[in-house]
C-alpha cells in the first residue's frame, strides 16, 4: 500500500488534463476517500456468462510478445482485467491500452489492482471506457476482484464510466497499467 | 367455437378413413380480424414479474418485460422500452410504469435527452414524458437505487452522476422537474418517511434529508458509522421488509434499517445468512439481485459456494431462507443452477423466481423450495432486475 | 386460383380503412399487378438459425385448441408461418392475430399461402408487422414458400413492413388469416 | 522491447530456480498513456471486408463491422453505427463509408429523421450529415439495391417505400438532397451509365434512367420482358463483373445486364451454374448474399442441396465457381456447412469469404477453395451484406 497515496495523487493529475475542473475535482476527493482501501488480490477467474453471437470461440491468442505481460489479451483470463465487466476493448478493434476507432476514451474511470503473475507485483490497472458507439458485443468480461459498492465509485465497476466524453454509449473497456500498488502481491 | 369443435370431429372422421379427404368438407377457418392490439390487465396479478433486460448487446435498446410466472404457455406479455442504462418504477395504484432513459438524437451522438417516460399499465402505451435537465442522470448496471419514489409516488429521485452526484426532485403528478439537490460522495436513494430519502456515503456515514413540499431540503441528518465499505461491503440492492431496507453484505452480514420515519435509524444487533458445509472456499451471497425479501419478513439469499473476494456477481447456485430478527437460517433452496437475480412473489402461496444469466426463468416455490414451472429463455437477453407485484 | 382476384379486391378494401389514400391506392395497385402469380405450395420448414438468448429452448407449446388449426404457435413448423420472416408475436404478448401490448398494426403487409395440413385447404395469410416497440428477440423464424424478390412488395418479406404506423420500429410479426386461396392444394 | 526481451529471461532464470522469485527483480512493467484511440488505415487492404450487421434482436443498433480477413488475431477493425435497417455506402477513393439510416427521438418513438451519415474511412467518425425528406426511405432486410452511387460517386441515390415507391437523388459533396423521383412499381436502383440508374419493375420490365446535372430526369427508357418474376425470379442483389450485373434466379439461371451505357442491356443468351448429384430435391443457390464475382470475371454462387421453392434464404454449403460468358460449371468449393453471405475479395490471390448465420466467418482460397483461416464469431450478429474494399 505503501506509495499509493503519492500514486492517486499523480493519476489524478494525469486525468485532470482530459477532463473538466468540476469533475476532476470531483474525482480527486474520491480517489483520495477510498485509496487506502483498494486491496491488491489473487487472480481468480470469475463466472463470464456468454451471451449473443459474440465471443471467443474460435479466437486466436493476442500476446503482448513479452514474457513479462504474460497470457491472451482476447481471454477473460488475463491478468489484467482482474475488475474489469465490460467488453473488452482487444475483441472490438482496440487494445488493452487503446480505444477502437470511431470512439472516444473516457477521462475518468474505475481502477483495479491486479497481480502480474510473471512478476509477482500487483499493478493499478484503469478500466477506461471507449464511448460513443455502441455496445461492441465481443468478449464480454466480469471480474470483480476489488470490486466495491457504488458507494465508492472509483472502486465500482457496474457505473457507465463514459463520463465527460461527447457521448456517453458504451462500446468497450481498456485496462491501462497506470501503476504499481505493491512491489510483492505473493 | 361450436363450429370448431365439429370441423375437429370431421377431421377426426377422415383420419380413421385412412387419411382420405372426405367428400363433406369441413367449413374453412373463418377470416380473422386485422388490426388489433393485445391489451393486459391494468392492475398485474400478483405472479407478474417486471423483468428489467439489460441487454448487454445493444445496451440502447434495454427494455422492461412483463412477465406472468404462473404461465409457462406466454409468460412474455409485453415489452416496455428502458433504454441507455435506463431505470424502471412501477406504481400499481396510478396504473403507471416509469422510466428514466437517456437518449441521443442519432442514438449513439447527437443531442442527449435524459427523461422519464410515465408508461399506462394496460396498454404499455406512453402517456407522458418529463424531461431531466443536465444529461446527468446516472448511468449503470440496473440498480434500484438510481430510480426511486417518495412523497407517496408522487414524486420521483434520480439519481445524477458526472462524477459529480446530486439528486433531481421529479413531480410525477405534476409532470414537472422541482429542483436538484447536490449529494458530493454519496450515493443511491433509499426513500425514508413520507417526504425524503437516505443515502449511503463514502466515508462510511447514512444521510438522511426530509425534503420540503417544494422539494427543497427542509433537514438532513448525518448517521456515522452506518456501514462499513472496507470489511462487510453491502450488495447496493436491499430486500424492503415494510419500511426496513435489509442489505446483505459481501461476506453475508445483514444489515437492517429502519426508514420509517424522517431519519433513517441502523437496527440493532449483527444478524447473518448463516454457514453451510461444501463451501469452496465457502459461502457467500453472489449474483446480480441477490437478496429479497416475504410478505412474512423472511429473507432469500441467493448463495455461491465458491465465495472468495471477488466472487460477488458470479451468481449462486441455493438460496438460503434466513429470519433476520431471530438470527436463523430457516432453511436452504438449491436451484438447481447459476442464477443471477432472485425474487419472491407476493402471492397467496409466494414463489421464489429465479433468473439465470442465459435468461432462463424458473419458478420455485417459496414454501419448500420445489420446482414450480420453468419458463425458459423467453423473456429477457440479461435479467438483472426484477421487481414483483405488491 | 379462382377467386384470388375478388379476395384481393376485398383484402385491399379492408386494408384501405386502415391507412392513408395514396399508400392504400399503391398496394391496391400491387396487389392487383401480383395477385394472380401467388402460389399455393407444400409446406416446408425452412432453416432458422437461432441468435441470442432467446429462443424455443423451454417453450411450452400453445395450440389453437381445433383440431382444424393444429399445430404449435410459438414453433416456426406452424402451418401459417409458411412466409414468414421476423419474431413471431405468438412468442412477443401478442398471438398469431394479436400485436403485444404496447405496439401498433402495420395495415399494410405482405401475404403467403399456406396449407392447412387437417383440411388441405391452401389459406390467404397476412404477415401483419406490430410496430413501436423494438425487436421483440423470441422465436426468429424465417420461411420462403412463395416468398418472391422485392420487386414484387406484396410477397416479399424482407421488407418492414411497419408503414402508415406512427412508428416504424419492427417488434414482430403476425400470421392472420385473411382468406381461403384454393379449396384443395393438396 | 529490449528491455522486456531481457526481463522475460529473468523470468525464465526464476523459473528454472525452482518457481523462487529472483532478489534481481525484473523491472515493473512501464505505466501505459491514456487518451489514445485507434486509428485506421484511410485506405483498407484489400484482405478487408465490410459486413453489415443487421443485428435482428437489436435492429434499432445496426451497424457495419470493418473487418481484416487475413488477421485472424484482431479481424475486427471497428464498428460504424448503421441503425435502424440501414444501408452502406463504401467511396475508397474520397476515403469515406456512407450509411443511410432512421432515427427516432426516443429510439422507437417520437420524431422521425432519416439522414445519410458521412464517416471517415480512417478515424469513423462522422464528418457530416444529410438529412432526407419525407420519412420515406425503404427499410428492409439489407440489400444492396436501396442506396447507391452514382454520377462517379459523387451523388447518392436512396430507393423509398411507403409503399408508394421513388428514389430520393442526393449530391454527397454538396451535402444536399437535389430531388426525388416518382417510380411507381419498380424498386431497388442499379447504377448505369455516367450518371442514372435501372430499376427492375413489377410487370417483368426493366427501366433506365438518365439524370441531368440537377437530379431529374433527362430521359428515360422501359426494356420490356427483362425479367420473369414468375418462372426465374431474380436474388435482388447482383455480382459486377466490370459494368455488368450479373443476377441468379432461385432456380440456378443467371442473367446479365450490361449497365455501360445510359440504357441497360440484357444480355443474349443463357447461362446457368450448372446441376450436380447429391441434391434433394435439387441444388439450387440459397442464401442472403449468393452471388459473387471475382476480377477475373468469374461468379460464385452459394449453393442449398435442398433446394425447393422457398428455399432460396435457407442458406448453403457450396461454392459453384462459373464462367458465365462460357456458360461453364469451373468446380464447386465445399465450405463445410451452412453459409448465408459470401464474397469475393480483389486480393493477388482473391480469397471467399463466408459468412454464417451464426456469425461465423470463413476465409477460403478463391482459386482452389482450401480453408485459409477461421475468423471466429467475432465481428458481426447477423451478418448479411459483405462488401469487399475494389
Amino acid at each position: 500500500m505503501a506509495g499509493f497515496d503519492k500514486f492517486a495523487e499523480s493519476l489524478a493529475r494525469r486525468l485532470a488534463r482530459g477532463t473538466s475542473r468540476r469533475s476532476s475535482l470531483a474525482w480527486l476527493g474520491m480517489v483520495a476517500t477510498g485509496a487506502a482501501a483498494i486491496p491488491a488480490l489473487p487472480v481468480a477467474r470469475a463466472a463470464t456468462p456468454q451471451h449473443g453471437g459474440g465471443g471467443a470461440a474460435g479466437r486466436v491468442p493476442v500476446t503482448s510478445g513479452s514474457e513479462q505481460d504474460p497470457g491472451d489479451r482476447t481471454s477473460c483470463d488475463y491478468w489484467r482485467y482482474c475488475a474489469i465487466d465490460g467488453f473488452l476493448c482487444s475483441c472490438c478493434g482496440g487494445s488493452v491500452s487503446k480505444c477502437p476507432p470511431g470512439t472516444e476514451v473516457s477521462p475518468i474511470t474505475w481502477i483495479g489492482t491486479c497481480t502480474n503473475p510473471a512478476d509477482g507485483r500487483a499493478y493499478v490497472i484503469s478500466y477506461n471506457d471507449c464511448c460513443g458507439s455502441s455496445s461492441c458485443g465481443q468478449c464480454l468480461c466480469n471480474r470483480n476482484e476489488g470490486d466495491r459498492p457504488q458507494v465508492r465509485p472509483q472502486a465500482n465497476n457496474d457505473y457507465n464510466w463514459c463520463l465527460g466524453t461527447e457521448s456517453s454509449i458504451y462500446n468497450c473497456s481498456l485496462a491501462v497499467i497506470v501503476g504499481v500498488a505493491t512491489e510483492d502481491a505473493g | 367455437m361450436m363450429r370448431c369443435g365439429l370441423l375437429g370431429g370431421a377431421v377426426l372422421l377422415g383420419s380413421m378413413a385412412g387419411g382420405a379427404v372426405l367428400a363433406q368438407k369441413p367449413e374453412p377457418l373463418p377470416v380473422e380480424e386485422l388490426s388489433q392490439v393485445e391489451a393486459l390487465p391494468a392492475d398485474y396479478p400478483k405472479s407478474w414479474v417486471l423483468v428489467h433486460d439489460f441487454h448487454f448487446n445493444a445496451i440502447v435498446d434495454g427494455r422492461i418485460a412483463i412477465v406472468d410466472t404462473a404461465d409457462p404457455q406466454a409468460p412474455l406479455k409485453g415489452l416496455v422500452r428502458a433504454a441507455q442504462f435506463a431505470n424502471m418504477l412501477y406504481a400499481p395504484e396510478k396504473r403507471e410504469i416509469y422510466t428514466s432513459e437517456t437518449f441521443y438524437s442519432r442514438i449513439t451522438r447527437g443531442e442527449r435527452t435524459d427523461a422519464i417516460t410515465i408508461w399506462d399499465t394496460a396498454t404499455l402505451q406512453p402517456k407522458g414524458e418529463i424531461v431531466l435537465p443536465g444529461g446527468k442522470r446516472q448511468q449503470s448496471v440496473t440498480y434500484t437505487g438510481t430510480f426511486q419514489f417518495t412523497n407517496d409516488h408522487k414524486w420521483a429521485l434520480v439519481a445524477n452522476f458526472t462524477p459529480a452526484q446530486s439528486v433531481t426532485v421529479v413531480d410525477l403528478e405534476g409532470r414537472k422537474v422541482l429542483g436538484e439537490i447536490d449529494l458530493p460522495g454519496c450515493t443511491h436513494i433509499y426513500p425514508t418517511g413520507s417526504r425524503g430519502f437516505s443515502s449511503l456515503c463514502a466515508d462510511g456515514s447514512m444521510i438522511s434529508l426530509v425534503l420540503a413540499a417544494d422539494g427543497t431540503v427542509a433537514s438532513s441528518k448525518v448517521i456515522e458509522n452506518a456501514h462499513d465499505i472496507d470489511t462487510q461491503p453491502l450488495f447496493g440492492m436491499p430486500a424492503m421488509v415494510g419500511k426496513t431496507a435489509w442489505f446483505v453484505s459481501y461476506t453475508g452480514q445483514l444489515r437492517g434499517y429502519d426508514l420509517s420515519g424522517g431519519t433513517a435509524r441502523p437496527l440493532p444487533g449483527a444478524a447473518h445468512v448463516g454457514t453451510a458445509e461444501g463451501g469452496a472456499p465457502e459461502w457467500r451471497p453472489g449474483g446480480w439481485q441477490v437478496i429479497a425479501s416475504d410478505a412474512a419478513g423472511l429473507l432469500y439469499v441467493l448463495m455461491s459456494p465458491n465465495g472468495r473476494e471477488g466472487s460477488h456477481k458470479d451468481g449462486g447456485t441455493e438460496v438460503w431462507v434466513v429470519d433476520p430478527v431471530a438470527n436463523r437460517q430457516v432453511r436452504r433452496i438449491d436451484i438447481g443452477g447459476l442464477a443471477s437475480s432472485i425474487a419472491v412473489t407476493r402471492e397467496a402461496s409466494p414463489a421464489l423466481i429465479v433468473a439465470r444469466p442465459d435468461g432462463q426463468i424458473d419458478v420455485f416455490s417459496a414454501a419448500d423450495g420445489s420446482l414450480i414451472r420453468k419458463l425458459g429463455a423467453t423473456a429477457a437477453y440479461n435479467p438483472t432486475v426484477l421487481t414483483v407485484v405488491p
